[in-house]
């Protein structure tokens, strides 16, 4: 069968290029589906915990995080929306009057 | 043994295609890896006995956010994105910085134990579905009705913030 | 393990089920009557009816609603405070968006939703209910920062945070399937057990990554860099949810969650809650120094607070519970006041956060200055104020566990942090500045502040009381 | 006796009064202050007779703080000590309060000026009557928060937001000091009552060492010593005297009531109410006696030469702290505060003299271009001629009963009191050259005053000389409460009244009043060879001082300079490692607040403030990196540590 590890490993480097597409992309497009990227990799996780493990909790997480990732989904696509209306650009790099 | 080589195919689209969705100049492109991507997602999950899940992942994730997304890319001019810069001036930084944390998980895996009843499936196939769906009910029933919340604090949150201005 | 709830259950739930039915009432207030006046005296209700219903939740140490949610005396406490944090919120939104065109309603249903989901947070007792209590907390407030659509600082610090709080999320979700895979569980409880006896590398890293997360929501370093862009760019109101609610909310949690764990004193727990104490206090009020931006200011002096707060997660003994509580109460009075002068001095097209906006804000409002400098002088700890005793008590507290280093850092801190509220301070009083008062102040404004006032100077002078309240609530919570 | 707890209530009806309608009410309300304080006043002095008939007051008005075992109580404790603290303070507040209407009468922060100093005398009384350690911090923070507001009240000016920031920074270190002492107090004893603590001093409970540097220091030494750092600050002795000279900027009432009369001498009656802890450690005794000492002289020095009539007075002041501490430190308690009472109110006299002074002149405080104002200003010169004489120690004015008290326990106690007896004596000699030295320069000789600024120069009102020639007055009478046994046997009226609370302090030796009275004449005379010197140097030949300045000028600049201290300061904090950093300091950010750091620690801790600041970009994903990068960082301690 497979070994556990592999399913944490594989979680492991979704996660992390999740991680990278956040920290370097300029499209907020692409840094939003990144952190998708990062949710599924915690749902593989959970899945697969909850198959060794015998236990459901992992698998009814997993449906709560969809729900969560789909709230989440309208609400930033809104703001997304907002942004290239009042300033016509969806760069992350862009966004830079707060500070200091 | 066929599960591990079906693992291993799965594991390696899924990998492939984040990378190939991370580095898409066209964000069109990026969405459709990540379509691909959901759909393998939603094959380990039948591979590990939770084929509810699979069918969520499926409809939800990929029929209805995914789709969401694919819209409002379109909805904004991507044409842009074919010009500019795809990533900002630290992406070397960052892409060292990814090694370093894949480093650390692969240490914390080589340290880690696992529990040792790996590989058993759960139950009978099928019946997942009704357990999940019982647990759901009772023991879960407290935050499925939170989770029904969340949903409509989206909903509010994108109506707010979407709709016209009101002229006065 | 019980697994479906009883009517008993249901009867503790009350709270919840009160905020959530309060929701879907404005929510149909606003379909047939948008009018603001309605809409906020219908919020003001639904919190007013939740804060009472405590009176009548039956709390009990061991009253598990299905193993999620623990509705006991600690939450009992917490739930009263971010009810009344939120109502004095709405107060002060009023006032502030009254003055503000368009359609204002929804504003309201997303504060009681956010309100909803922080008090899932202070019950919470499970994986679950933690992570859907801070998941409706964050979104609500995506859109609550955001919500000045107009303005592009309000947007641009509600792309921040959506960014960011995702991210955190992200990491709080990956940490929570790390530590399921070691514990087996999703119960603080269990996990607490396990954390105690030999926790393996995927725990250890899980509540690392766990406390990533709920680092970015309390704003401690190195996870506070969004805090002083959010709290200036956001709406002053907003800004004050944020800075009493949701961090209340999840500091509450936080001591649920660790709280029962065994921070050893020269464990890793114990040094990185340390380090990170340490650094939020030196980062705060070092960076706060400089600033010319109020609301930037009090940004950087929160996240100093939350690193002296977190001094009551390290101290042992049956005191830290009380300390923190006290704390948390006297800081959501003082920053609730001082966001609340802010927000009442606020214009129609701008927030009043320039240090200009306050000179010789004396001599035009000399109550309105008392106030603010009441507040202030709370923020800085300086006595007669609850700020002062709140401080005392976390030091006592620290001095009980013999955290010598961590309180000789929190009273160099507060030294430091002095200075830059003086500074405002001086500001307040100086002789020059502009001109004439403009609009006068609304008698929900003024009635909030008046009621933080009073609270400040109760809890300051004569807070025996509420503390003898407090210790009789925390002790049945342990 | 619950009416008592008015007493410091009264001025904080009148700071609210003139604070909140100070809008509406503008120079009446002056008034309501005024009306708070005399009221303190009346009721300190039924509190006074109380004692005097004694009964002693210490009652818990409610409990404060209670957390688990431990409480604090709001209270108000009225022994001898407290009873001369509250005459001294509500005297003196009440004169400067009533002198101030006529000082700052056109002044557009008027209203606010007055509010200040109510509240000011609000917690000074707080701080002397308080019954705990925490009552006793409330009073201690909120005189210092009014100090930094009356200092810096003339903000307009950039060297008295300077000022207030110095002493703010220097008042911090202090009181770090004192709150690590409470914290000790809590830590140890689990009280914080006055008199439960000085009653557990003696008992095992006090037997903790604390291993420091490594060391073993005793619980109570170390306690001493940090209440004693605190007091270092808040009175100005040193190394932390630096920011007093400074605080001369504010208005001239506030020097007299904060920066003379009363703040300043809060330390030395903390030390003197702490007497049973600081009596169980001769280390920490010796500690404040040496301090003391050299402070007196070392102030007393730098004051020989400085030019700004304010400045001269202000040094004084610490060199006469200094004495105070020199009494304590060698154990004569009720010495120190007699010295206290006497000092304050000739302190406050000279002050506010000195105040009429510059309002005669417009405002010109440099004594260079003051002289031959004795005809002009009559009732100023005389009553500044009393509190000089009462100052230098002059028999039979006030300072010379409490100066001798303290010169003579200090030869007494032991061969480091004789030594620091030699530096006190020193001391008196340059006190009275400096303060003759003012005399001459500002009232006698020529007159070298601005043209324009003579035609207006004027005698005050008479809502300032009167208060002028009440203090006066006292400077005269107020030393014989404390007549030496040397003089005239028993009638040191003042030590017996204090003498049940410092059972354990030395008294000297009975019989050896001849050593005493020599001792005495000696100091007398060494005075008057002061006054002299100054008398030849400053109005018979004026060329003399002139060529002293050539011959050792050196030693002059040094002095004139204030022996470079503020410099070294300067040198230590600012010239070096963060030199460059405080140049981009100043380029950054707003010059006039800026500024107010470039002093010493303040400029590094700036520093840090901007540096930090670059982390804050403003780019969203630079803050994910910081927060991912904590994370790898927190993870790997994780594994370290495990």
């Amino acid at each position: 069968m497979i070994p556990l590890s592999w399913y944490i490993m594989l979680s492991a480097a979704l996660f992390t290029i999740g991680v990278v597409g956040v920290l370097s992309r300029r499209n907020i497009f692409i840094i939003l589906m990144s952190i998708e990227l990062m949710l599924n990799a915690a749902n593989i996780n959970l899945v697969a915990f909850s198959h060794y493990l015998q236990s459901l909790t992992g698998q009814i997480f997993t449906i709560f995080v969809i729900t969560v990732a789909a709230a989440e989904a309208a609400v930033a696509l809104a703001i997304i929306i907002l942004l290239s209306r009042n300033r016509g650009s969806v760069y992350a790099d862009e966004f830079n009057i707060l500070k200091g | 043994m066929i599960h591990q080589i079906i693992f291993l195919y799965f594991a390696t689209v899924i990998l492939v295609s984040a990378l190939l969705m991370i580095t898409r100049r066209n964000p069109i492109h990026s969405v459709l890896f990540m379509l691909l991507l959901f759909f393998h997602i939603a094959g380990l999950f039948v591979l590990l006995n939770a084929e509810f899940l699979a069918a969520v992942q499926l409809i939800v994730y990929a029929g209805a956010i995914l789709i969401l997304y694919l819209f409002v890319v379109m909805l904004l001019n991507v044409d842009q994105e074919r010009q500019s810069v795809r990533a900002n001036r630290f992406w070397p930084w960052v892409a060292a910085f990814g090694v370093l944390i894949a480093g650390e998980i692969l240490l914390l895996i080589s340290r880690s134990t696992f529990p040792g009843d790996a590989g058993k499936t759960m139950a009978t196939p099928g019946a997942g579905v009704m357990e999940l769906g019982q647990a759901l009910y009772t023991q879960y029933l407290v935050p499925f009705e939170i989770a029904s919340v969340i949903l409509l604090v989206g909903l509010i949150g994108a109506v707010m913030l979407a709709k016209k201005a009101v002229k006065e | 393990m019980n697994t479906a709830i009883s009517i008993s259950g249901l009867k503790a739930l009350l709270p919840f089920l009160i905020m959530t039915a309060a929701a879907m009432v404005v929510m149909l207030g606003i379909a047939f009557r948008r009018d603001h006046r309605f809409t906020v005296l219908l919020t003001l209700a639904g919190l007013a009816l939740g804060g009472g219903s405590l009176v009548f939740t039956p709390f009990a140490p061991d009253r598990y609603v299905t193993t999620l949610v623990l509705v006991d005396a600690f939450a009992g406490y917490y739930l009263a405070l971010l009810f009344a944090a939120a109502f004095a919120v709405v107060c002060l939104s009023y006032s502030y968006l009254e003055i503000q065109g368009g359609h204002r309603e929804e504003y309201y249903l997303l504060v009681l939703l956010a309100v909803l989901g922080a008090a899932v947070l202070a019950a919470a007792t499970h994986f679950a209910s933690f992570f859907l209590g801070i998941e409706i907390l964050s979104v609500s407030l995506y859109g609550l920062t955001a919500y000045q659509r107009h303005r592009d600082q309000s947007v641009e610090a509600g792309v921040k945070y959506l960014i960011l709080a995702a991210v955190s999320s992200a990491f709080i979700l990956f940490g929570m399937a790390l530590v399921y895979a070691e514990v087996g569980s999703m119960e603080f409880a269990r996990i607490a057990i396990r954390a105690g006896a030999a926790g393996g590398a995927l725990l250890g890293t899980g509540l690392v990554l766990i406390i990533v997360g709920l680092g970015f929501k309390l704003a401690v370093v190195p996870f506070h860099l969004w805090t002083p862009d959010v709290y200036e760019g956001a709406p002053a109101p907003v800004t004050a949810f944020i800075a009493t609610v949701s961090k209340g909310a999840v500091f509450a949690l936080v001591l649920r969650f660790f709280g029962n764990m065994d921070i050893r004193v020269g464990g890793a727990l114990f040094l990185i809650f340390t380090i990170i104490a340490v650094a939020s206090m030196f980062f705060g009020n070092l960076l706060a120094l400089m600033q010319q931006n109020v609301k930037r200011v009090l940004a950087y002096s929160s996240i100093s607070h939350i690193g002296y707060l977190l001094v009551t997660l390290l101290a042992a003994g049956p005191l830290r519970l009380n300390a923190s509580a006290f704390y948390l109460a006297a800081y959501f009075v003082t920053t609730l006041g001082v966001f609340g002068v802010v927000t009442v001095l606020s214009t129609r097209d701008r927030d009043a956060d320039k240090l200009d906006d306050y000179r010789g804000l004396a001599w035009r409002r000399p109550w309105l200055a008392g106030v603010f400098t009441a507040m202030l002088l709370s923020l800085a700890g300086i006595p007669l104020t609850a700020g002062f005793i709140a401080k005392f008590y976390l030091v006592a507290a620290g001095i009980g566990s013999a955290l010598w280093l961590l309180v000789i850092v929190l009273i160099v801190n507060s030294a430091i942090g002095l200075f830059y509220y003086l500074r405002i301070i001086g500001a307040v009083y100086s002789m020059d500045g502009p001109p004439g008062p403009s609009m006068p102040i609304s008698l929900s404004g003024s009635a909030a502040l008046g009621g933080l006032t009073l609270a400040l100077l109760w809890l300051g002078i004569y807070p025996g009381p509420f503390l003898a309240l407090i210790g009789s609530l925390m002790q049945t919570a342990h | 006796m619950l009416k008592y707890a008015l007493i410091p209530l009264l001025p904080f009806a009148g700071f609210l009064i003139a604070g909140l309608f100070g809008k509406y009410l503008k120079e009446k309300a002056a008034w309501f202050p005024i009306a708070g304080v005399v009221g303190a006043f009346l009721l300190s002095f039924s509190a006074f007779l109380d004692v005097l008939g004694g009964t002693v007051i210490d009652e818990n008005l409610y409990s404060w703080i209670s957390i688990g075992s431990f409480s604090v109580n709001v209270g108000i404790q009225i022994d001898q000590l407290t009873a001369v603290m509250l005459m001294v303070v509500t005297t003196l507040s009440s004169l400067i309060h009533i002198y101030s209407v006529g000082y700052m009468h056109g002044d557009k922060g008027y209203p606010r000026f007055f509010a200040y100093l109510a509240l000011f005398t609000f917690f000074m009384l707080v701080l002397v009557m308080a019954n705990n350690f925490l009552v006793m911090f409330v009073g201690w923070e909120g005189v210092g928060l009014c100090s930094y507001l009356l200092i810096g009240f003339w903000y307009e000016k950039k060297s008295a937001s300077d000022a207030g920031v110095k002493a703010f920074v220097v008042n911090r270190v202090g009181d770090f000091g004192f709150v690590l002492a409470v914290l000790l107090i809590i830590a140890t004893f689990g009280t914080l009552d006055f008199t439960e603590v000085f009653a557990a001093v003696n008992t095992p409970v006090a037997d903790v060492t604390y291993s420091l540097f490594g060391g073993e220091i005793a619980v109570v030494t170390l306690i001493a010593l940090l209440l004693f750092l605190g007091a270092t600050g808040k009175s100005a002795q040193l190394p932390l005297y630096v920011w007093l000279p400074d605080a001369m900027e504010g208005p001239t009432p506030v020097s007299a009531l904060i920066h003379a009369a009363t703040m300043v001498t809060a330390g030395v009656f903390m030390v003197a109410r702490c007497a049973p802890i600081f009596s169980l450690s001769e280390v920490a005794m010796n500690t404040v006696a040496i301090v003391g000492a050299l402070t007196a002289v070392f102030a007393a020095t730098i004051g020989l030469v400085q030019n700004d009539i304010k400045r001269v007075i202000a040094y004084s002041t610490i060199s006469q702290l200094g004495y105070m501490f020199l009494g304590l430190g060698v154990g004569a308690f009720s010495a120190g505060i007699f010295h206290l009472t006497t000092h304050a109110f000739f302190k406050g006299l000279l002050f506010l003299a000195s105040g009429s002074v510059i309002h005669a002149l417009s405002g010109e405080q440099d004594m260079r271009k003051m002289g031959a104002l004795k005809s002009k200003i009559k009732i100023t010169h005389a009553v500044f001629f009393i509190g000089s004489l009462a100052l230098a120690g002059i028999f039979p004015f006030a300072g010379f009963f409490s100066k001798d008290e303290i010169l003579w326990s200090a030869y007494n106690s032991s061969d480091l009191g004789r030594v620091l007896w030699v530096l006190g004596v020193a001391g008196a000699f340059m006190t009275a050259f400096y303060s003759f030295r003012l005399i001459y320069l500002t009232f006698w000789g020529k007159s070298r005053v601005d043209h324009e600024v003579a035609h207006h120069v004027h005698e005050s009102p008479k809502v300032m000389t009167v208060p002028l020639m009440i203090l006066a007055f006292f400077s005269i009478t107020i030393g014989l409460i404390g007549m030496p046994g040397a003089l005239i046997p028993h009638a040191n009226w003042f030590g017996n009244f204090l003498a049940p609370l410092f059972p354990h302090a030395e008294h000297a030796a009975a019989e050896s009043h001849g050593l005493e009275r020599m001792l005495m004449v000696f100091s007398v005379l060494v005075a008057l060879a002061g006054i002299r010197m100054a008398y030849s140097f400053y109005v018979k030949s004026t060329a003399i001082p002139g060529k002293i300045v050539e011959k050792f000028q050196g030693t002059y600049n040094l002095l004139l300079n204030k022996y470079k201290v503020d410099e070294i300061y300067n040198y230590i904090f600012v010239d070096g490692l963060v030199h460059k950093l405080a140049k981009v300091l100043h380029s950054i950010g707003d010059v006039k607040i800026i500024d107010g750091f470039i002093n010493g620690l303040a400029a590094a801790i700036g520093n840090t403030s901007v540096q930090g600041k670059k982390f804050q970009t403003g780019y969203v994903q630079q803050y994910a990196f910081a927060m991912g990068a904590g994370m790898v960082v927190l993870v790997g301690l994780y594994y370290v540590l495990k």
